[in-house]
């Protein structure tokens, strides 16, 4: 199966093949530190839990979903990667990576509404606070991430949102 | 020593006590909230009895509850833990009013020293210097911006009921007093059920230390050295060690005998923690007595080779000290870890959930106090604190290196936490070169955090880049197969298209 | 320092040096047979490289292979573990041919003192007293028979290359001497590729107590005091523990320092461990020297707060002991479990294969040091050791109260082991007392086995059996319902039975 | 749904309800130390390991197949346990525990065989040795579980045998 990963900058053409139950070699497109040439063996070694073995050097990684592609961690180092759907490359159109729209301000834990911050219509600068969510017994401000104006708050104080919950959105 | 012990707590700490439970034969009770039927601190009970709905207000701050728990399972003692009920008088008062042992100190003895606004009166009484600050609960936002201006900012408003920098907030200037206020207001009233703050001078690059203080009711008291507590992010900490990097033995010898006698003052017994702030010149100015056990014990325990839990038990029961201050001796050096369901990468949201997977950390110089395990759905409606690391090494150098070792095994899948961020701090040269201060972290945590500044080897470019994305791939193979069934056309045809596509591949390079 | 070793070794001990190398700042290189693919060793390894097929003579027992993989990978050093190559002085050869550091003692002073009949000799040089016996391997069974009945019986066969008790049997008649000699033969040339035997006379309750040695290369020498391994099954190490309970300072002074005289005389470096029968009156005999790293070094690590691997690999770099004597203290007890994947309710079959569930035991005191993990199949190949389990606390009491608590906690599922033996034996009262000796364990398994003479709390009235019923009886649904499908008819329809049942039931009370 | 359990010399009859994804009620029959009117709950808190409370006492209790039912080890102790088949006692005939016949020796794990001590037709006594396996570097020595006469044997040196796998009968 193939597969297109971007982290940073930095996109990775791969190619999976299942060898065993829970083994899987993997040949990297070329341009990458390991080549074609290189034997990557990787063993999922629990759920989302995978032990790596490239050229000899060995890696633990564990993937977890995140709001946009996933976060792998790595030898301890976190990474944000996003994943290309494998029928667009397959098709040859290349990757697509979402492009930025509006901003939608999600809620990014369970939790209560304990203020709302802002009013529809607010102009707000980036990293401004909006709305105040008090989950694990901290409360927790929710910061816009750019500058724009309030289009329309979807929450009220005293209400509880589940995670990715819309609280707010932002021209 | 008590046959029976109600522990009116749950997490890590619950679990701890029961350990000591374990250890000494008592029959450890638990008490557990509707989301908490399947918690650790369940498991590992020899009892267990359901308290009432999710939040702590209906259930483990319930003291009525508790108390009617203890005597239907036939306790003979309750433990409090920190936190919920630990520094409410009410609950040693109810406790004897229900004939049953109260792990901690009297309800008079608390209210002395549990206030801190008491407690400090105390300490000016004693001749232990304090934070310059206003000693009374503030009515009014309104006396709070005089009493601020007074003392002039920075200043910071503290919870008269808190701790764990709960309802805590740093105030830089007049215009922010009023949305601190109120958050911090609310915040404490939340966890402690009583909002009421006050004011303090804020010192520049002060370190936290503490000293572990342990009194029995026949009139001794030790002190079992310090623990130093300066990396905190927003008032909590984060990382705590023993002894402090920056201790002197005549400076500890200062600070013990300071708490032993604000222990004595108070008429105190059972376990305590005098929390200092000191400056650069080693002046210390006494904070607060913290009337319970702390999150950090595990570090004094490492160092002394002494169970404070079971010390705690032994004194609640009657029974004298066993050790005298001579009998005290520290060997090496601990540092703990407070792993959070949090995430450092998204402003330290909290981040409950089910735990898909957890490996925990072991081997030569590791302890791990935790509250989880593979499978358990972390709620929301508590405390984030998943587990604590605990190293112990000949040395600080010792120490740090096996914690980061540990925290490389360490693996938590399916929520966020925290275990980035002590992989940086720990690797950080002020912090290895011990030059910390309660605000060291909040000062340093943009740049920790900020991706440019990292080591080469989390780039984009970097092997670790490469094997993530390997992950990355698999991972959503894995995904892809399960979503179509093992068997079936879509993926077969997509490993052919692959087997081919990797034959005819020309070599570039 | 060694800038990159590797670990010619797999399981619980690869895992250790692991740690330290991290410790360290050394790059750890593993080395995995073809079932180890997805061992923990090879998990927590900076590198890892396949070396064989699963047999051990062709992969982990392979001289050329390590030291082809040392080379490739660029190892500057190799650490053998115990077992497998540590006690074959072809090893450090070969890696001194390489020009890589081994280790371990020089190959000469491993086979001065390695071979158990040429240590002998040289402890008879140096008058410290053995146990009576022939010194040269036994080529034949007559001869055997000769020299066993002149000593008297009982005797030990043991094997020369041997160690771990294997290839040793104790004989108790002539009748039993030509089985017990193929036997013997057969399973040290399987382990050690010798399949060579001695004879030594069998001592009357004797204990097993070992001295910890090391020798650095400029003439320095200390001993890290005493393990107590007299709980043995069939000549194996099940339990070990330090102090040893029936130590005395001026017995300890006397064995460490005719360990020490030992290791100078065959010019010893590195880790050694000299091991002694002690009798009832504490006169000692020496009985060998195991030139390695030993399984239970952790319980020294424990209370002298020292780390071995990291001085083993201080040492073998040229280094020399930062440590003298005077400078070695010991605090508190220490005591290890050997978690075998073996069933003691079937006479101690092995029990590999896959463990679908594993919990570890934490909390205060407890060190884990494994080789094994949720998911993770154990293989056939090996030696059955899953994890060491190492508690400490103030005393002995502590100790075992600790280690009782930890073993209730830990949890293997999917494959038998040997922790509900632990139970019996940590309960037991001549163990508890101190009263322990060689052949103890043999003489007692029985009783301690036996389901009659178990307490009541394991009776088919009592309330586990209950619970006991209970679980396998959820269990069963569970498998029924999985077998059936999620919303299949028939199990529908038992759940209206039992809702119907549990409504029409007339108390019979 | 109905199950019936033997331990030792006692048989228990339970009634299983699901009362959550991972919960169990569960009814126990009369006459047991806790009976029809004591409430019981089973939470599965990871696969084949149950937290089980009554009346306020608290289990922890795995459950692992074994050669004949199931080995469970609850607070520390193992007990063996056999299962009724719940249609058997449905249907009202009541449990049927396996009768013994004759002797079938298997491979307690897998390994290989180094030594075959009998021949066929030989008569053994109990716990006389049959044949040795050697597996985890051990050499195993399986034995007869009652006196007999060895009527057939199944296996030869040098051979590796499965777990399970039948080595020897005894008349």
């Amino acid at each position: 199966m193939k597969s297109e990963v971007r982290i940073g900058g930095r996109v990775r053409k791969l190619d999976i093949e299942r060898t065993g139950p829970k083994q899987f070699a993997v040949v990297c497109g070329t341009g990458d530190k390991i080549d074609g040439n290189v034997d990557v063996d990787v063993f999922e070694v629990a759920p989302n839990a995978y032990s790596i073995i490239i050229n000899g050097r060995a890696f633990e990684a564990i993937v977890m979903a995140a709001a946009e592609g996933v976060v792998v961690r790595c030898n301890g180092h976190d990474f944000h990667a996003t994943l290309a759907d494998p029928r667009a490359w397959r098709g040859g159109r290349g990757a697509v990576f979402g492009a930025e729209g509006k901003q939608k301000v999600m809620a990014p834990m369970p939790g209560k509404v304990v203020r709302v911050l802002v009013n529809a219509g607010d102009k707000v600068a980036g990293n401004q606070g909006l709305v105040v969510v008090e989950a694990m017994k901290m409360q927790n401000e929710i910061r816009a991430p750019n500058a724009g104006t309030i289009e329309r708050i979807f929450v009220k104080e005293g209400q509880t949102v589940a995670t990715g919950e819309l609280l707010v959105t932002i021209e | 020593m008590f046959k029976k012990l109600l522990i009116a707590n749950r997490g890590e700490i619950a679990v701890r006590i029961l350990r000591a439970c374990r250890d000494l034969g008592i029959i450890g009770v638990a008490v557990y909230s509707e989301v908490d039927r399947a918690a650790l601190h369940v498991r590992l009970a020899d009892e267990a009895y359901p308290i009432g709905p999710a939040p702590s207000r209906e259930s483990y701050l319930r003291i009525d509850k508790v108390i009617d728990v203890a005597r239907r399972a036939g306790c003979d003692a309750v433990h409090p833990g920190y936190g919920f009920l630990a520094e409410n008088s009410e609950l040693p008062r109810a406790c004897a009013d229900a004939g049953l042992g109260f792990v901690g100190p009297s309800a008079d003895a608390m209210e002395r020293l549990g206030s801190k606004t008491a407690a400090r009166q105390l300490a000016y009484r004693a001749g232990v210097p304090t934070v310059p600050g206003v000693r009374e609960p503030i009515p009014e936002l309104e006396q709070a911006c005089k009493i601020a201006s007074d003392i002039g900012f920075p200043i910071l408003l503290k919870a008269v009921a808190g701790g764990g920098g709960k309802g805590m907030r740093l105030v830089s200037s007049a215009d922010e007093l009023p949305s601190a206020w109120r958050d911090a207001g609310s915040e404490a009233l939340n966890a402690f059920g009583d909002g009421r703050l006050y004011i303090e001078k804020y010192l520049e690059r002060p370190r936290h230390i503490e000293i572990q203080l342990f009194a029995d009711a026949h009139g001794n008291a030790i002190y079992l050295g310090e623990r130093e507590c300066s990396v905190q992010r927003r008032h909590q900490k984060v990382i705590e060690e023993a002894p402090s990097p920056f201790m002197t033995p005549e400076l500890r010898r200062n600070m013990g005998e300071a708490a032993v006698l604000l222990g004595r003052e108070a008429g105190y017994t059972n376990a305590g923690t005098a929390e200092f702030l000191v400056d650069a010149k080693r002046n210390f100015y006494f904070l607060e007595v913290n009337t319970r056990l702390q999150v950090e014990h595990p570090v004094t325990e490492a160092v002394t080779g002494l169970d404070l839990v079971k010390l705690q038990l032994q004194i609640a029961a009657g029974e004298r000290l066993t050790i005298k201050q001579s009998d005290v001796s520290l060997r090496g050096h601990a540092m703990e870890c407070r792993i959070y369901a949090e995430d450092p990468e998204n402003q330290f949201f909290p981040s409950p959930g089910r735990i898909s997977f957890w490996r925990a950390a072991h081997g030569p110089g590791i302890r791990l106090d935790e509250g989880v395990y593979s499978g358990w759905t972390v709620p929301g409606d508590y405390d984030p604190l998943l587990a604590k690391l605990i190293a112990w090494g000949a040395d600080r150098n010792e120490t740090i290196a096996r914690l980061r070792r540990a925290l490389g095994e360490l693996q938590v899948v399916g929520i966020r936490s925290n275990m980035s961020l002590f992989q940086k701090i720990l690797a950080d040269a002020e912090f290895t070169n011990g030059v910390i201060y309660t605000r060291w972290l909040d000062e340093r945590l943009a740049s920790l955090l900020d991706k440019d500044a990292q080591i080469t080897a989390s780039s984009d470019e970097s092997i670790e880049a490469e094997a993530a994305s390997i992950a990355a791939a698999v991972w959503q193979a894995g995904r892809s197969r399960s979503l179509e069934g093992p068997q079936s056309q879509p993926m077969s045809r997509w490993r052919e298209d692959g087997r081919r596509e990797q034959m005819t591949r020309i070599p570039e390079r």
